[in-house]
């Protein structure tokens, strides 16, 4: 089994009260240098058979019209090779 | 002399005045406490109110939990000042580590307002004193975090230490682990609970029940005693 | 990237500008250039561009909203009139109540939680702007049919949107309503309702006066959102180095509006202002130049000094930029240092970002240069008017004839009893529960009754127990057969409930949807309604105090059904003395009041039944309404009845079965004399109302109801654990719960 | 400015009703083959500065004291290189 992992985040004009509030925290906290902070999703999808060109295609339409929404959000769609130290492709 | 009992309003709380006049038609002298000052204005007890403190964002009071009137809490109630956090307040408590496990969000994933049947598991805490062993209360519920989880041996240790406080009766509105709306630390001074007594104090209004004055008449009976 | 200044305006009368992309007619351009004596500035143009639309402007529907004043009742409880952010009230014992309806229909089609979200903080600020503290929200909503896929989509949205922005802002949501009907199919309606409370002392008007006083914005950061529009202008003016794509959906922040209304009520309690005005459509270019119209002097702004979430934006962006959660106040110089230490307290960002001065232009500088320098009336209170052509519909009469009295009835009495199911558990009729318990009604611990009570109703004093009840109402198939006469019935029905928990009704609110006002049946649509509303109103002798207009709620040629909303606000003396629906004293008798008569035009049972719209709606007895509501409060006050419920969509069967549920008991119930059973059940005759009195006061308030003059005749008992009929069916009261609790779960959950 | 990401997931025997909604709701949009589904939190945070060992070594503090509540939560953080398909490394 494979592992696809879908990132939202919201657009980056769109108003991000939760990163805010976080990154506001922060130097409260005694964290500083931290410029900016954005908090999105992240779903992690185990894809029964082989992640091919198609199984890919569908994920990204899935993510398209169901897991974000493009009207604030965008999205990246990327394979979870096995190890945790994994490369990531778009 | 009356007991005071102090009340927190973190950017956000929203039950603090409920919480205030609770206190007051309990009988005791309600404080407001800001979060901002460390300084717990002689208070002999706080009362951590519901809301959604700081927007709920991250995890329910998990920047609250870093204020500083919450540093002072959680030295005092380590020494055994008497501490309720009421749904907002409980995700506090948690987060702070004063109290075990973690509120998530609830399993059907929506909020819920209810009035919410309980029933008293331990009486024998500073907040909890004017009930019966037993007793079932209904109270209102509202949360959008309220599902209470905790690794086996912690759950299995807090059912066995008599520390669930109360458990949902007739219906688990959240998904909560053995149905524990709430739970107390081991000296009984830490109590959290999902559900509002704060808004069952007076006959008219709410749900019309009372059923929620007894933590406030609880604890004024033990501070005025002590 | 050259500035656009007043100068260069001024020099280049020629260039070409985008007035038609942003919505203007070339008429409404030529005027602009006429006031200004040259051509606007590109920030110019956005500002009236965006003043003179039609949500802001109010140009299409203004000549028929002038019937709102002048055929006002006499009334001493107005305060505040129209005009303002929202009407003021006199309750008594020195207190003020304000209250407005808002829509935020067409945002929330395309992000149902946001759009909702954002609905709610508007309205919530525009209470908050008078003065008071907001103290409950109501949330009226319409959904297209409750099968349709889309409905799954967008009503979930826009429950939690409502929700989440209110129950994180600590807002009891006390009502509201829930109608699905195809005709909103695309264009779901999200009305938005919020209540307030002050002393009379405290009230605050939106203007500028008194040169040399500060203008502060404060609130959230200003960023892009719902400026798609203005980009136009950013891009075509301008060349193109910029973003080229804004969001046109503005995102809430909760969190920050609360912070807002703690910071703000504090401001207040210490007297640090002067005027108020907050941010909702048309940003900073409506609230300066609100500010600066309605007050005595000019205004200079210097934008450059808003604090930005976006530092691209351009000016144009910044004076358009729909962000949530700001206010601008007006504030002494002395008073500022005070001013914003309170808002640093609460978090609170803000900014001096200009001045009231001597003059009477609005003038707006970017670093250093200007870009706007206009008459500030001409661009907020002197927009274009619109006589639009209106005409009754040529399908008008077809539709009217379509008679739905002679539609099949009946036959048997198992038959009427499988009817009756079908009633209760149709989505319109059915339990909302699973809607309304996502909302907290419990908050601030002053809800006397909430859902699915017939009117919210909050405690405004703890010590004397004074109360205010609020109720909202729209039948939009009334209105579609007889828009005059359904205006007048959702006013109504909404005083109606009002008086049925016990409450005195003493002004009203609405928010009028409508199609496109370019349609002149639309248009003759709204025209009835709106002189149905105000004839209403001066007849019940309740005020409007303001509202709110949506147009082009419609998808092709298509419009919605007219849908007024009227919400009707009343005041209570002692809320220990409110009526509840729920019928919960065994051996209680249920008296029917009013008059029923066979009246099924655009009734529930007609849509359910038949799927069928034609015919008349009920009469409209305004008179007959006061006489109902003076006896329910009458008979609140002197403890006569102890249970009420109006009667409205599904007739006596609904309004029983909700009060049995209510309160756990079952009814038994006789048909009257003179009466069939399908007609005693299911018609939707105006003025009524069923009450349970108790045994004891029985005499007395049959006395009364007959020295007064209104018809009442005892319909039966609560009694046991169904709904009996007597001589036609008996319905177990668990078989009613299931039907219906189960259906709005059913297709939702 | 360098951004590092720090993604926080339930830990795997915690109940995660917002996945399961997700998963539950694929069929029915006509994705089929997807055996699970776990939703999760992306933190972006711009950095002020070199984000060297003691950068992230603080970084690793503030999600192990703040981002995430370890009580439920685990995380990984990861510095996110200029190109879109970028190294992960943890
Ligand atoms: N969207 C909503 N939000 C809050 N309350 C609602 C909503 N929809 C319906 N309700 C409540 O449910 C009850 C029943 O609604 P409805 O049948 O429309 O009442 P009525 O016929 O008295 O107008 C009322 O108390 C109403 O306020
Ligand atoms: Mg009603």
């Amino acid at each position: 089994m494979a592992r696809v992992v879908v990132d939202v985040m919201l657009k980056p004009e769109i108003l991000d009260p939760q990163g805010q509030a976080v990154q506001r925290a922060l130097p409260r906290l005694g964290f500083d240098g931290i410029a900016d902070v954005r908090q999105g999703k992240r779903f992690e999808l185990e894809v029964d058979g082989p992640v091919d060109e198609a199984a890919l295609a569908r994920i990204h339409e899935m993510a398209e019209t169901f897991l974000a929404n493009t009207v604030i959000e965008d999205f990246t769609v990327k394979v979870e090779e096995t190890s945790e130290v994994a490369g990531a492709s778009k | 002399m009356t007991a005071r009992i102090g009340v927190v309003t973190f950017p956000g709380t929203l039950d603090d005045q409920d919480a205030l006049r609770a206190a007051r038609l309990a009988g005791a002298e309600p404080v407001s406490l800001w979060h901002r000052d460390k300084d717990l204005k002689q208070v002999d007890a706080v009362v951590l109110a519901g809301g959604f403190s700081y927007g709920d964002y991250l995890r329910a009071g998990a920047i609250s939990r870093f204020s500083p009137v919450m540093e002072t809490i959680i030295e005092q109630a380590k020494a055994g000042m008497p501490v309720l956090g009421i749904c907002n307040g409980f995700q506090i408590l948690t987060e702070a580590h004063l109290l075990p496990g973690a509120m998530l969000r609830n399993n059907h994933l929506h909020f819920i307002c209810r009035d919410q049947k309980l029933r008293v598991e331990n009486a024998g805490t500073a907040w909890t004193s004017d009930y019966e062993q037993g007793q079932e209360i209904q109270v209102p519920l509202k949360n959008m975090d309220g599902r209470y989880v905790a690794d086996e041996r912690t759950l299995d240790e807090l059912e066995a230490e008599g520390r669930v406080a109360f458990r949902y009766l007739d219906m688990n509105p959240n998904g909560s682990l053995r149905d524990i709306a709430g739970i107390t630390n081991e000296a009984g001074n830490v109590v959290g609970l999902m559900p509002h007594p704060e808004h069952a104090v007076e006959p008219l209004v709410g749900t019309g029940r009372t059923d929620g004055l007894g933590f406030f008449t609880s604890i004024l009976k033990k501070l005025v005693t002590a | 990237m050259t500035l656009d200044t007043v100068k260069h305006a001024a020099e280049t009368p020629d260039v070409s500008q985008p007035w038609k992309e942003l919505g203007l007619k070339e008429d409404e351009y030529a005027r602009i250039r006429e006031i200004l004596g040259r051509r606007p500035t590109g920030a110019e143009l956005a500002m009236y561009s965006v003043m003179w639309s039609e949500h802001c402007s109010y140009k299409s529907s203004k000549v028929h909203l002038k019937q709102f004043g002048e055929k006002a009742p006499e009334s001493d409880a107005l305060l505040v009139g129209i005009g303002e952010n929202a009407g003021v009230v006199d309750v008594g014992q020195g207190y003020a109540v304000t209250f407005k309806v808002e829509s935020h229909n067409h945002p929330s089609y395309i992000e149902p939680y946001q759009g909702a979200a954002t609905g709610v903080g508007g309205i919530v600020r525009d209470i908050l702007a008078m003065g008071a503290r907001p103290v409950a929200v109501m949330d009226p909503l319409r959904f297209g049919a409750a099968d349709h896929p889309d409905t799954k989509r967008v009503l979930p949205g826009v429950v939690a949107g409502i929700g989440g922005y209110g129950n994180c802002l600590g807002l009891p949501n006390i009502g509201g309503e829930v109608v699905f009907d195809s005709c909103y199919q695309g264009n779901p309606l999200v009305n938005a309702l919020c209540v307030g409370v002050m002393k009379h002392e405290d009230i605050h008007l939106a203007k500028a006066s008194g040169a040399g006083n500060k203008v502060i914005l404060y609130g959230a950061r200003t960023g892009g959102d719902g400026i798609g529009g203005v980009s136009v202008l950013a891009s075509e003016t301008f060349d193109s180095t910029g973003p080229s794509r804004r969001p046109a959906v503005q995102v809430g922040d909760p969190f920050q509006e609360k912070l807002l209304i703690e910071c703000t009520l504090e401001i207040f309690r210490e007297n640090l202002v002067d005027g108020i005005q907050d941010l909702g459509g048309a940003g900073l270019s409506c609230a300066t130049s609100e500010l600066a119209s309605a007050g005595s002097g000019g205004m200079r702004v210097e934008l450059d000094r808003v604090h930005l979430r976006d530092a691209t934006l351009s000016p144009e962006e910044i004076l358009m930029s729909e962000s949530q959660e700001r206010m601008c106040a007006i504030v002494e110089p002395d008073k500022v240092e005070r001013f914003l230490e309170i808002c640093e307290k609460w978090d609170v960002i803000a900014t001096v970002i200009g001045e009231v001065t001597e003059g009477s232009q609005l003038e707006i500088f970017w670093h250093g240069e200007q870009i706007v320098d206009v008459p500030p009336r001409t661009v907020a209170h002197e927009g274009p008017v619109y006589h639009r052509p209106y005409e009754r519909p040529s399908w008008q009469d077809a539709l009217q004839a379509d008679d739905a009295n002679k539609l099949p009835r009946p036959a048997t009495s198992d038959e009427l009893k499988q009817q009756v199911l079908k009633l209760v558990a149709s989505p319109n009729q059915a339990s909302k529960s699973w809607i309304t318990d996502q909302y907290d009604r419990f908050v601030q611990g002053n809800t006397i009754l909430a859902q699915p009570e017939d009117s919210g109703m909050v405690r405004i004093d703890e010590e004397s127990n004074l109360g205010v009840a609020v109720a909202t109402d729209g039948n939009g198939r009334y209105a579609k057969l007889d828009p005059y006469a359904g205006a007048q019935l959702a006013l109504a029905e909404s005083y109606r409930n009002v008086a049925a928990s016990g409450a005195k009704p003493l002004a009203i609110s609405n928010c009028l949807n409508f199609g496109s006002p370019e349609d002149p049946a639309v248009m003759w649509q709204f025209a009835e309604a709106t002189r149905g509303l105000a004839d209403g109103c001066l007849e019940l002798g309740t005020p409007v105090t303001g509202g709110n207009v949506s147009l082009y709620n419609q998808t092709g040629e298509t419009a919605i059904h007219p849908t007024p909303v009227v919400a009707v606000l009343g005041v209570i003396d002692d809320v220990t003395r409110r009526t509840p629906m729920a019928f919960s004293e065994e051996g209680q008798l249920l008296y029917l009041l009013g008059e029923t008569r066979e009246e099924f035009g655009g009734s529930a049972w007609s849509q359910v039944v038949h799927d069928h719209l034609g015919g008349l709606p009920p009469q409209v007895d305004l008179e007959r309404e006061k006489l109902l509501a003076e006896i329910l409060i009458a008979g609140s006050r002197d403890g006569m009845i102890d249970a009420a419920h109006d009667l409205s969509d599904g007739g006596l069967i609904q309004a029983v079965t909700e009060s049995c549920l209510r309160g756990g008991r079952g009814a038994r119930l006789v048909v009257p004399d003179g009466l069939d059973a399908f007609t005693f059940l299911f018609s939707e005759s105006a003025g009524r109302a069923v009450v349970a009195v108790p045994r004891s006061e029985e005499l007395r308030f049959t006395d009364m109801c007959g020295a007064r003059g209104l018809p009442a005749v005892r319909i039966g008992v609560i009694d046991g654990d169904a709904v009996e009929v007597q001589g036609e069916f008996s319905i177990a009261l668990s078989e009613l719960r299931e039907a219906h609790e189960a259906t709005i779960p059913g297709l939702l959950a």
